[in-house]
Formats: C-alpha cells, sequence, structure tokens
C-alpha cells in the first residue's frame, strides 16, 4: 500500500508562499488559518534556507494518540484526518504535534476554539466524498479524483513533493546525488582535458 | 514503514556513482512530474477510494465542469492555468502540470490567480466623485461626461493637454488599441509600465 | 529576453544582476536552479541587498547601488586581460571591439574596488567563474535599467556576453525578466510615446506606413495633431508626465497637461509621488480604467475622477507575450463579473463618442481576433508576421505537446514549432526564433543573425574603418549569401521582401556584427557615472553625470545641475526599492486578495541593525524616511541583515497612506484593500535615463529619523 | 512511543543526510548541519525533549481521573455502609457559623464550581457524550463558570483565609482521618475549620485561581507551545486534586454530616456538632461568652 508522505526540498525551496495561497485558495480557508506555511531561517544571511510546513502524517502520529475523542484518525494510505463533526477543539494535537500543523478557528461562543483544521493531503474528510459538507467543512477532496495535492502540485520550483513516501524519496535521492555533482564540480576540466 | 524505507536509504547515496551525464540527469528529473502526477495512481489504489467508488459517487466534485486553459496574469514569466468552469463560475483553479514553462507551478500570486473574480474588492459599477464621495453613476452616464469633457478639453487646449497611461496587464490587443486610439486623438502623450 | 526561460536550463553559469527572480519571478527558479543542480552551474548573484535569490546563489557580490556599469566593465577588463575573450566570435560577429576595450582597460580590479566596493580578489573570481563556465547567461531586471545610466548598464551586460562570446547560443544570451505578464506584448506594440507599434518610430514613414495598416488617410491623421511637429514629437513618458500638470520643470509643449486616462495602470509606481499627488489634484479630469480600486482613486480629492470598473483578465480573451517572446492565448474563463466591462467594449465605446469609430475599426470586425491580424500585419520589423490568432490559440490548445527542454512541440498539430512562436515569428508557417542571433540553424527553422541596422560601415573618432556586417563565412546555413549581408531594402514596410529573403535563407534586416560601439549614444562605450544623489561625493568629479537635457520627452531634465556634491551630508543613506513575492506592481490586485494581504500585511522598511542602533530604532517601530525632494513616509522598521550599513530598503507595492496620513476613507466604500502602507515611490529621488527616461528609483538617497 | 516520534521525525533525518552531502560543497559558510539543528530548534521546539513525556501523561490522564472517581465512590460507600453518616440534628442550641456574605460567596462558588467540574469532566470524557458540539457547548460552559467561579473565589479565600491557617494540631486530625472511621463522634483536634476543610479552601480557591490563570492561557492559546503544555499539566494535575476534594467535599455536606449542608444555608449550627467537630473553636467561644 501506497504511503503518502510530503518532503521538502530546502535546496529549491525559494519561500515564494506559492503553497500556503494554493492551499487556502483551493480550500476556501478562512483567513488565519494556516495548514501550510512556509519558515525562512537565518534570514538575510548566507546559509538563508526555508522551508514549507504542513501536516507531514506521521505514521503513529502524536494527535492520534492524545485526541480524547478519537476524531482524528489514519487512512490506510497513511493520510490522518480530523472528524469535525466529533472534535471538540480542546487543543491537545496541538500541543502534542512537533510540526505545529493542527489550527483552531475561533469558535462563536466566546471566542473559544472551534474543530481543529489541518492539512487533509486534499484527501477531504469523513463527509460523503464530494458533498457539500466535505467541501465545506475539509475542502476538496483530490486524492479522490486521483489528483495530486495543491500544494506540491502548485510548488514554483518543485521544491516541495508530495505522493507515495518510496517514490517521492527516490526522486529526493537522485536530487541529492545530483547535487552531489557539486562535489565533482569542475572535474570534468580537471581530469578529462 | 514507508517511514522506515526512507530511513534505510541514505547510506546508498553516498556510494552511488557520481554523474555528470546530463542525459541521465534529465531522465531523472522528468521522474519528479512524474512524482507528483505519479501520485494519481497510487491515489486511486487506495482501498479507500475503491471502496468509497462501489457505493457509487459522482465521479468528480463539480459534474459537467470544463476546462479552460488561461495564463496567469501576474508576471510575464507565462505560467499556464486550467481554470475549471461550472454553470459559468469559475469554480476551481486547477494545476496546469503539462504546460511547458511552468509545469504546473505557481508563486502565491498566481496560486491565488482566481481570486481575480473572486475578490469583494472588485469594483461593481462606475462611480464618480462628487463633493468628496463616492457616487454610483450608469456605464452611460460616465462615458457621456467623459467622452464630452475630454473633447472639450481637447477642442480648448488641443489633443497633447490628453495624457494616456496605458496598461502592460492588458492583452497584446487591447494595448495596441490603446496605442492606436492615441494616434487617432492626436497625440504622443502615451506611455506604459514598461518605460518605468 | 535573447533566450527563453528553459532555455536557462542548458546555461553553465548564471549570472545575475540587478535581479531578485525568486520574488519577481518565482516560477523562473525552476530552470534556473535545475541549471544549478544538474549542470553544476554556479549562480552568482549581484545585488545590493541579499535578497531571497542571493541566498540560492553560490556567489553572491554585494554591489553599490549605481555602479554596474564599472562592475561589468571591470569584469570586461579583467577577461580580456587574461585572454579569456571569445576571439573568433569577437573577429566575426562583434564590432567596435577595440574601442570598448579602451574604455574598459581604465576599470582595473583596483579601480572598480574602489568604485563599487566589491573586493578585487572577488571581481577576478566572478570573472574566472564567468570565463570558465561558458554557456553562461546574463540575467537582470529593473537593478539595472532603474538608473539614470540605465542604458549603459544594459549595454555593459550586453558586451559582456559578446566579449564572452555568449550570444546566440543555447544557455547563453542576455536575458532580461520583464515584470508585468504582458510587458513585452504591450511593449512590442509600442505603447509607448516615443514610437508607433512595432518599434517603428515616430518618423513620416513610420505614421506612412501604420495608416497604411490602419486603413486610413495619413492626412487624415496628421489633421488630428497640434501641428506636424507634434506628429513626429515624442510625448511625454509614464515616469514624467506630472511635470506636464505642474511645471516644476519647463516643459516644452504648447499646452500643460489637463487630463489623464489611467487604463490599467498604478499611480504609485511612479517616483516622486508626491508631486504626482500634485498633479492629480491640479488636474481637470482623472479617469481610472482598472478592476480594483487603485491608489490613484485614493489619492484624488477633487471632484474631477471616475472610476471605470473594467474587467480582469479572466473574464476577456487576447494574447498575451511573455518575458521569453513567447505568444499565449489567455482564454475567457467566465462572463464579466458585476456591472464591469471588457476593456475591449470601454474602447468601443470612447471611440464611438470621439467620432472616428469607422475608421478606427476598419479592418476589426470581431474583437481580439481581427486586431491580432492587424498586428501581424503591421509589425513587420519585429516579425509578428506569423502571429495569427489561430496559430497563438493552437499552441496553448496544445502545450502539453511541447518539450520541456527545447520548447519545440514533438509531433502534434504544431510539431516542430516553437512554444508560443517566439518572434520573430516571420511568416505564416515560421516555427518562431527561440534564440535570437542563433546562427547555427537556418533562418526558416528558428536561426537569426545579428541585425544590419547602422550600416555596413563605420569610421571611429581616431579614423579606424570598420566593416559593420559580418565576416565572411559566418551565416546561418542555407543562407544564399556566405557571410555579412546588410538589410534587405523596403523589408520593414513589404511581407513579400521578407519572404524573398526567407527564400534565400537569409534574415530580412542582413546579417552584421554586434556593435560595443554605439555612436548614437551620450556614451558610445558605457562609462561609470556617478548616480544623481550620490553617497560617494569624493567620486562625483572623476565620474561627474550627463549635462541637462532640455526637451527630453517634452520636459527639461535635469543631470548635472542636479548632482551636488554637499548632499550626500544631509541624506546620508542610499535608498532603494524592490518586489516582494506577495505583490504586484502598484498592488491594486494583491493587497485586494485577502490570502496575499494576510501574508504581506503592511509596508516595511528594511534596515540593517547597525543603522537601527544608530538612531535608536528597534525592530518594529515606526521611523520617518525623507527624500532630498521633500517627500517623507512613516513605515514600520524590519531590522535585517539584507541590507548592509549604508542602505534602506522598500517595497513599491503599497499605497492608501500619504505621508503618515491614512487615505483609507478615500477609497469608495467597501472597496478599501487589506493591506495599505506607504507608497515607497513618495520618497524615490529625482533622477532619469538619459535615454529613456526610465526613473532611477535603485540609487537615491534619503535621511531617517525616529518617528 | 519512540518509534512515533522516529517515525515523524523520518522527514528531518532524511533532509540532514541530504545536507551531510552537500557538506563537500564549496558554496557557503554555513554549514549544512547548523541549518539542520537551526531548523529543528526553529520548528520542532522543545518537542524533542518533552514531546513523548507529554503524549503519555495527556494520554494517562484519563485513566487517573477514573481512578480517583471511582475509588471515591467506593471509599464513600464503604464509609457509608460501614460508618453510616453523622447526625446533627440541630435541635439544640446555635452557634452563629458563617455569615451571610461567606454564604453568599460559598454559593456563589460552589454553583460554579459544580458546573465547572461536569463540564470539565464531560470535556475530560468527551468520547461518552460523542464529542462534537455537544461536548463543544459544554467547554463553552466551563469558560463561562470558570469567570463566575474567579470572582467568587477571590472573596471567598479573603472572607475565610483567616481561620483557614495550619496549625499544629491539624497533624493530628489527618493521622486519625478526622475521626470519621468511627461509628460514634469523638471529639477531634480541630479549629474553626478542621484540617480536611482547610486543605479544601486552599485546593479550591488559590488552586482554583490557579486553575483559572493555567485555563485562561489554554484558552487564548498564544503563548509558546512548550509552555502551553506545562500549562496543560498543571491544569490536569491540580483538576484532579480539585475534583477529588470537590467530590469528598460533596459526600461530607450532604451525605456523611447530615446538617452540614443545612448550616451552610443559614449561616449557623448546633452546638453539639460544633463542641464535637470543632472542639477548639467551641473552647474559644465559650471563653468570649
Amino acid at each position: 500500500m501506497a504511503r503518502m508522505k510530503f518532503l521538502c526540498d530546502i535546496e529549491r525551496c525559494i519561500a515564494c508562499n506559492g503553497c500556503v495561497v494554493a492551499c487556502k485558495e483551493g480550500h476556501q480557508l478562512p483567513v488565519g488559518i494556516n495548514r501550510r506555511r512556509v519558515v525562512i531561517i537565518n534570514e538575510g544571511q548566507p546559509g538563508e534556507k526555508s522551508i514549507s510546513i504542513a501536516c507531514m502524517h506521521c505514521s503513529d502520529a502524536p494527535c492520534i494518540a492524545v485526541c480524547p475523542v478519537g476524531a482524528i484518525y489514519q487512512r490506510e494510505d497513511g493520510i490522518v484526518l480530523v472528524n469535525k463533526d466529533i472534535c471538540i477543539g480542546c487543543g491537545y494535537c496541538f500541543m502534542a504535534c512537533p510540526f505545529g500543523a493542527p489550527q483552531f478557528p475561533r469558535g462563536n461562543a466566546f471566542g473559544a476554539r472551534g474543530a481543529m483544521d489541518k492539512c487533509t493531503f486534499c484527501a477531504g474528510g469523513p463527509a460523503p466524498t464530494f458533498s457539500e459538507k466535505e467541501r465545506r467543512l475539509y475542502g476538496q477532496n483530490r486524492i479522490a479524483e486521483g489528483k495530486v495535492p495543491l500544494c506540491a502540485g502548485m510548488c514554483s520550483t518543485k521544491a516541495l513533493l508530495a505522493g507515495d513516501g518510496a517514490v517521492i524519496a527516490d526522486i529526493f535521492r537522485e536530487r541529492v546525488a545530483r547535487r552531489g555533482s557539486g562535489i565533482a564540480w569542475g572535474w570534468s576540466k580537471a581530469y578529462k582535458e | 514503514m514507508g517511514a522506515k524505507k526512507v530511513f534505510s536509504n541514505p547510506a546508498k547515496i553516498a556510494g552511488k556513482p557520481i554523474t555528470l551525464n546530463p542525459k541521465l540527469a534529465r531522465r531523472a528529473f522528468l521522474k519528479i512530474a512524474a512524482a507528483t502526477a505519479g501520485l494519481t495512481g497510487l491515489a486511486l489504489s487506495s482501498k479507500i477510494v475503491r471502496r468509497t467508488e462501489a457505493k457509487e459517487r459522482p465521479k468528480t466534485p463539480y459534474p459537467g465542469s470544463k476546462i479552460i486553459r488561461t495564463i496567469c496574469t501576474h508576471c510575464a514569466v507565462g505560467c499556464g492555468i486550467y481554470a475549471e468552469v461550472q454553470n459559468g463560475v469559475w469554480v476551481r483553479q486547477e494545476i496546469a502540470q503539462d504546460h511547458p514553462i511552468s509545469r504546473g507551478g505557481h508563486c502565491c500570486k498566481g496560486a491565488g490567480a482566481i481570486d481575480m473574480v473572486r475578490s469583494e474588492k472588485r469594483l461593481k459599477y462606475p462611480l464618480k466623485r462628487e463633493g468628496g464621495r463616492w457616487k454610483k453613476i450608469s456605464w452611460e452616464q460616465a462615458f457621456d461626461e467623459i467622452c464630452s469633457k475630454l473633447l472639450e478639453i481637447r477642442e480648448k487646449y488641443g489633443p497633447d493637454a490628453v495624457h494616456w497611461n496605458g496598461s502592460a496587464k492588458v492583452s497584446t490587443e487591447m494595448a495596441y488599441l490603446q496605442r492606436k486610439l492615441a494616434a487617432f486623438w492626436g497625440t504622443n502623450n502615451i506611455d506604459h509600465q514598461a518605460r518605468i | 529576453m535573447t533566450n527563453s526561460m528553459n532555455d536557462i536550463r542548458h546555461s553553465r553559469c548564471i549570472f545575475m544582476i540587478g535581479s531578485n527572480a525568486a520574488e519577481a519571478h518565482p516560477v523562473a527558479l525552476q530552470h534556473i536552479l535545475y541549471a544549478k543542480e544538474v549542470n553544476g552551474a554556479p549562480l552568482i548573484v549581484v545585488d545590493p541587498r541579499f535578497t531571497k535569490l542571493a541566498a540560492k546563489a553560490t556567489e553572491y557580490v554585494r554591489i553599490r547601488p549605481g555602479t554596474d556599469t564599472a562592475f561589468l566593465m571591470g569584469l570586461i577588463n579583467y577577461i580580456i586581460e587574461n585572454d579569456w575573450h571569445d576571439k573568433e566570435f569577437i573577429r566575426t560577429r562583434v564590432a567596435g571591439f577595440e574601442e570598448m576595450r579602451k574604455v574598459a582597460a581604465h576599470y582595473t580590479p583596483e579601480v572598480v574596488e574602489d568604485i563599487t566596493g566589491i573586493s578585487k580578489e572577488q571581481l577576478a573570481r566572478v570573472a574566472k567563474l564567468l570565463a570558465t563556465y561558458r554557456p553562461g547567461t546574463v540575467i537582470w531586471c529593473m537593478g539595472i535599467t532603474q538608473h539614470h545610466i540605465g542604458s549603459s548598464n544594459t549595454r555593459a551586460c550586453c558586451i559582456l556576453q559578446l566579449v564572452l562570446g555568449n550570444m546566440g547560443v543555447s544557455g547563453g544570451g542576455t536575458n532580461i525578466f520583464r515584470g508585468h505578464d504582458n510587458v513585452q506584448g504591450a511593449t512590442d506594440v509600442c505603447v509607448l510615446s516615443h514610437s508607433l507599434p512595432a518599434y517603428y518610430g515616430l518618423k513620416e514613414g513610420a505614421w506612412k506606413h501604420w495608416c497604411k495598416v490602419w486603413g486610413v488617410d495619413f492626412e487624415w491623421i496628421k489633421s488630428r495633431f497640434h501641428n506636424k511637429e507634434y506628429l513626429h514629437k515624442k510625448g511625454f513618458t509614464l515616469a514624467r508626465w506630472y511635470e506636464g500638470v505642474i511645471q516644476e520643470d519647463k516643459i516644452t509643449q504648447y499646452t500643460p497637461i489637463k487630463a489623464v486616462v489611467f487604463w490599467g495602470c498604478a499611480s504609485n509606481s511612479q517616483s516622486q509621488y508626491h508631486k504626482l499627488k500634485r498633479a492629480l489634484d491640479k488636474l481637470d479630469l482623472v479617469v481610472i480604467i482598472d478592476p480594483f480600486p487603485t491608489t490613484t482613486a485614493a489619492m484624488c480629492e477633487k471632484d474631477n475622477v471616475y472610476i471605470l470598473p473594467s474587467t480582469s483578465q479572466y473574464e476577456t480573451e487576447g494574447s498575451v507575450t511573455s518575458s521569453s517572446r513567447q505568444a499565449q492565448w489567455r482564454y475567457k474563463v467566465v462572463d464579466p463579473i458585476y456591472e464591469s466591462k471588457t476593456d475591449y467594449e470601454i474602447m468601443e465605446e470612447f471611440v464611438k463618442r470621439f467620432g472616428f469609430a469607422d475608421k478606427f475599426y476598419k479592418n476589426i470586425k470581431k474583437v481580439p481576433e481581427d486586431v491580432t491580424r492587424e498586428i501581424a500585419r503591421g509589425a513587420l520589423t519585429i516579425g509578428l508576421c506569423g502571429w495569427l490568432p489561430e496559430r497563438i490559440k493552437k499552441h496553448t490548445d496544445n502545450w502539453h505537446t511541447f518539450d520541456v527542454d527545447t520548447l519545440q512541440a514533438k509531433g502534434g498539430p504544431c510539431d516542430g514549432e516553437y512554444y508560443g512562436l517566439p518572434w520573430p515569428c516571420w511568416t505564416e508557417t515560421h516555427p518562431g526564433t527561440p534564440i535570437l542571433y542563433d546562427i547555427s540553424k537556418p533562418v526558416t527553422k528558428g536561426g537569426l543573425p545579428f541585425r544590419a541596422r547602422f550600416g555596413t560601415e563605420y569610421t571611429y573618432p581616431d579614423g579606424r574603418k570598420e566593416n559593420l556586417l559580418a565576416a565572411p563565412g559566418v551565416a546561418n546555413p542555407g543562407s544564399e549569401v556566405k557571410g555579412g549581408y546588410p538589410e534587405f531594402p523596403g523589408w520593414k514596410t513589404d511581407i513579400n521582401v521578407i519572404k524573398e529573403a526567407l527564400k534565400r535563407g537569409m534574415a530580412p534586416f542582413g546579417n552584421a556584427r554586434a556593435r560595443c560601439y554605439c555612436w548614437n549614444f551620450p556614451d558610445p562605450v558605457p562609462v561609470h557615472r556617478e548616480p544623481l544623489h550620490s553617497p560617494r561625493s569624493d567620486l562625483i568629479k572623476k565620474y561627474p553625470t550627463y549635462p541637462d537635457k532640455p526637451d527630453h520627452y517634452r520636459v527639461y531634465t535635469r543631470f548635472a545641475s542636479e548632482q551636488k556634491v554637499a548632499l550626500s551630508k544631509e541624506f546620508p543613506l542610499i535608498l532603494i526599492t524592490g518586489r516582494m513575492v506577495e505583490h504586484m506592481g502598484g498592488g491594486a490586485e494583491t493587497r485586494s486578495n485577502k490570502y496575499l494581504a494576510e501574508l504581506a500585511p503592511e509596508m516595511y522598511a528594511e534596515i540593517n541593525i547597525k543603522v537601527a542602533n544608530d538612531y535608536g530604532i528597534r525592530d518594529g517601530e515606526y521611523f520617518w524616511i525623507e527624500s532630498p525632494e521633500g517627500g517623507k513616509i512613516k513605515v514600520k522598521a524590519k531590522v535585517t541583515d539584507r541590507v548592509d550599513e549604508k542602505t534602506i530598503f522598500l517595497p513599491f507595492h503599497f499605497g492608501g497612506f500619504f505621508m503618515g496620513k491614512s487615505l483609507a476613507h478615500n477609497y469608495p466604500e467597501g472597496h478599501v484593500p487589506y493591506a495599505l502602507g506607504e507608497p515607497a515611490n513618495i520618497v524615490t529621488n529625482y533622477g532619469y535615463d538619459i535615454i529613456t527616461q526610465i526613473q532611477a528609483t535603485k540609487e537615491g538617497l534619503c535621511r531617517i529619523r525616529k518617528a | 512511543m519512540k518509534r512515533a516520534i522516529l517515525g515523524s521525525l523520518s522527514f528531518f533525518a532524511f533532509s540532514a543526510v541530504a545536507l551531510g552531502a552537500e557538506i563537500l560543497r564549496p558554496s557557503g559558510p554555513i554549514s549544512p548541519v547548523a541549518v539542520f539543528r537551526k531548523l529543528n530548534a526553529l520548528l520542532l521546539d522543545a518537542w524533542p525533549d518533552e514531546g513523548a513525556t507529554f503524549i503519555k501523561s495527556v494520554s494517562s490522564f484519563k485513566d487517573y481521573y477514573l481512578y480517583i472517581i471511582l475509588g471515591l465512590f467506593g471509599i464513600f460507600l464503604l464509609h457509608y455502609f460501614i460508618f453510616g453518616p453523622r447526625r446533627f440534628l440541630h435541635r439544640g442550641e446555635k452557634v452563629a457559623y458563617y455569615g451571610f456574605f461567606t454564604r453568599f460567596v460559598h454559593w456563589g462558588a460552589a454553583v460554579s464550581m459544580t458546573f465547572l467540574v461536569a463540564s470539565g469532566l464531560a470535556v475530560l470524557f468527551a468520547k461518552v457524550f460523542g464529542g462534537g458540539p455537544l461536548v463543544m457547548g459544554l467547554r463553552s460552559v466551563h469558560l463561562a463558570a470558570a469567570f463566575v467561579f474567579a470572582i467568587f473565589a477571590v472573596f471567598l479565600f479573603l472572607s475565610l483565609v483567616k481561620d483557614m491557617f495550619p496549625a499544629p494540631y491539624d497533624l493530628k486530625w489527618f493521622l486519625i482521618l478526622g475521626g470519621y472511621l468511627t461509628r460514634k463522634p469523638r471529639p477531634v483536634p480541630a479549629g474553626k475549620f478542621n484540617a480536611g476543610q482547610k486543605m479544601w479552601f486552599w485546593v479550591g480557591t488559590a488552586g482554583g485561581l490557579v486553575m483559572f490563570y493555567t485555563g485562561y492561557k489554554l484558552y487564548q492559546f498564544t503563548a509558546p507551545v512548550s509552555y502551553l503544555r506545562e500549562l496543560l499539566k498543571i491544569h490536569l494535575y491540580l483538576g484532579l486534586a480539585v475534583v477529588g476534594l470537590f467530590l469528598i467535599h460533596l459526600y461530607m455536606s450532604v451525605i456523611a454530616v447530615k446538617g452540614a449542608l443545612q448550616s451552610m444555608l443559614t449561616g449557623f449550627k448546633d452546638v453539639e456538632e460544633v463542641a464535637k467537630m470543632h472542639p477548639k473553636f467551641y473552647e474559644k467561644i465559650r471563653k468570649e461568652f
């Protein structure tokens, strides 16, 4: 069974925020909900790098372990989803998550947190596939359509990879090996001529 | 399981022969497109999808929609956009994975291209400033007033009393008409963003 | 761009100067990073600011703003000194090399270090990289052009590529990433005050040619103008049109400007914006045609303004030309929303009321396709003859059949053609020219020599005579003449001449040498001139600017009289402006997008930690920036290492504030953009290019104080 | 759990190796390993150190609460059937024990505390209620009740604190468990409030205010996540004590000591009760008369 994963190639990411807006616009998220975000380190200095972060759809996910209502579940293909009908907005998942993926909109009463929202790997949610309810609560269900997640598909430099863990690992490994050609950089000049 | 696999591989990377053969490298690179596109098949093989499919659900979230190819309006790279339109409404921006320049890629501006027709801030009708306030007017009134004022100025001061600022954000055809309009108006006072 | 975005994939060295493509053209980075990774191409980024692009560089060069020519000439000199220049290329296809070399010799590494602040060692390293890894591409943007010597800067870039022999080859070329989505298209049809469409200029021949294309009488067009002089006189430019209203500098036009029409054009992108504001208040009529209320609407505080809601480009259709000279058909996605009208409809209503609709639309029955055909009939100089609406649509409809590496279609309806038919696309069957000046391909298959525009021979001031045509034996395969040849007489106005030339395997515009010495320019060979507002007052005497130009696009333009030695004492900091990835141009569209506004909600100024501490400004605090022209803005400090200790950086997309005061109440109700801020251009300085009059926003001075 | 952490971090581990290959590249002065570390520090924060323990403790809290509640119920049942309730019939002389203000704030605090405990437990055992809007509604109740409680708790604290300082005999009271484990009431060492009451007072008011602060911070949810984790742990641990003592208090006042409820309503206690249950206070008031 394919195991869905994200991988952000730090050497490629240019912090253009394309993934962030693709996600927000594609799922019509309210302002303030960041299913995906871009983080820059060493800004303005040599060694500046950026990375795009969202739910990593962990195997044995910590959020599932701490959820008091069992609202979070993992599909067979590894995608971790939340059932917003069950979620009580307690926020434990946020505290358990290493990546800060869970997001909480302001609910109605006293501005308390509403049901948790997070990256769905564009796989919708537990509501009937392609139903109005699914779209409203979880956004598009692109996986059911056989389409790639928006963020990775719209990544400007193809830094963000999404898909079967084994496949994207292969791609990334090849890239690394190829960049490794940077090691041999100049060798052709030094030895061939 | 997948995680472990990723974890156990790195040792091989170092041992892999380094190559500068561009042909080989290119073939490898093309797989990246396959990576995102390749997911397609994999996702469909998921049991969950199969199970839901058995229940005869609609094949697409927007039945009867059609895909229109168009081009991003933000910068001159010329990224492709697939606009999914259902009943005359742009419902979704799709990934133009097979566009030769952008290959589906967008920056944040392009990823939100659909907002150009969705934004609540779009102007809705012609406006005129009157007594310091904006007043809604009809198109007919707007055209009549503007054109008669322009003609009046032309009459009184000459054609060069009007400056036209054209645009680099319209189609080539429209830009051409802007230049042509200035010529027919009788002035060379026309310019656009390429100047600056 | 002489090459294309995708062609950068073949580069073995990428030299980017004055470009922050990571923010301005993020998708182009896809190809640049590919070349960096796969070809191991060094990525050299020259910029006063450590941009997001610089973060990806293998060699980052911090340069003092406004000294690009000195650096480039220094590189050229170092390359020639070390005998790394492409001698064969120069012998056969370059003119004026000796004259250029003499000028370049002045820019020794020591001199360059003094002017630019770039160390001798780094200059040597960069030169070595450029010389070692060929073909390399040179990429630039507004960081090169927006200077009072912008035209010299661009030419220095071109000369660098000529010296390296990188022109006309895949992976080489001079690639200018253009800003707006259709700025290439709009430039090609010359929405410019100095030319008719397709760069024909304003001479009588040009007018006659276009009158023929339009099907109108030349005498009638002439009668529309004030007099014959104004038919040929360059008009005001976007950079300085407001001087036609406020007349701070003397204008050379019989009347002041009384009305202005902003048709899809932001005003807050023009320098010295506070003066433009004065003009807006003085005008009799301001017409704004835009899908969003632009900053202009909020800046007009008099009852002289109309806003017409045009549609976005997704609600209309037409062709767009990408930076790589490719035409794509932008199909209409949805019908106009609300009561907005397409630009074509608005144009029609205008023309109807102006009373020349029959003449204007003589050849145009169906918009926009018939317009495309009219352009194809007229725009022979740049070979838009092959750009028929059907062909452009065919390419867009079949974009999946084009190869990513070569942009050539493999099979399918467009077999063998290049994506978007990059101009010159000489005939209805020509595949487009993917790489300009590439003599390895036949002209009919997309090859091209250098244009023979300036005669066949020239005598330099020192008496040396040089043949300007390409050397014998250098021509495209299949050319009837094996060597240089002059342009075909009449090719600019007669398509049959072009067809005849192509039949003979030759380029209609001849086969010449590229000039290093442009005798029709104020500086035949690019030389360094200190910015008008220079922080190095000690260098002004040695590298002074040009004398004043009394009639520069109808307005007196100061050069020497503006360059004052004492200015840098009062205004000690350098001011540069640039792009943010989240916003575009004046920001009317992007600041009205809630997600983009969320990502980049407010105006800021990047300021080095040392400057911030010297002035007692903390990160996130507001402070004032003041320009020598009296503009001032109150902005939030972003303390960062991106800029050095002498420089302040401002993004130029914001509007809706004016010198510390909010103008939110001036927007139409319900249409206030999500993000408002001070326009950076209030504090950008006086200064315009000697040839193009582009504003010099990348080399100003300013002073700051705590708010 | 260790596997889980490794699994979720594999992505970073992999990036690290990828960057490892870059080390040999003469690109910049910053080592890729440093970049990797910096990213870790920025994105994961304190997670590698405290994530596992947090997950473990949070997922086991439900059990602790269950043990406490069930255990106490068992004890109450045993106690009731073995020793039976204390009965003070309020027929004899009355002693003015609680002023009006004290009773008012007590009942204010009591009612809001009941809501807090009930809704808090409902959130903790949300699975029983099926989660969703119902529990989310109860979370709002919890939030509203907390504000009401916080106000009363302050006044309750002020009005009672002078009698609530621990005294040496409190230890003795604890040693004989308040004398509740006998059928016949005998005088126990206690002042106006016995050691059990004092404990409840301190946990209920001062602890309640700590609960309020931690709860408020958790409601705001803007503190650094590492701090939030600590706050949640405090909230849950202290909540455990509050719930336990709340239940004991409820049992004692309503079931185990008949008349206690009445005295808090009327403000008067039976002399006999005071003499037996609060002998030190009894002596004090006798001296005053």
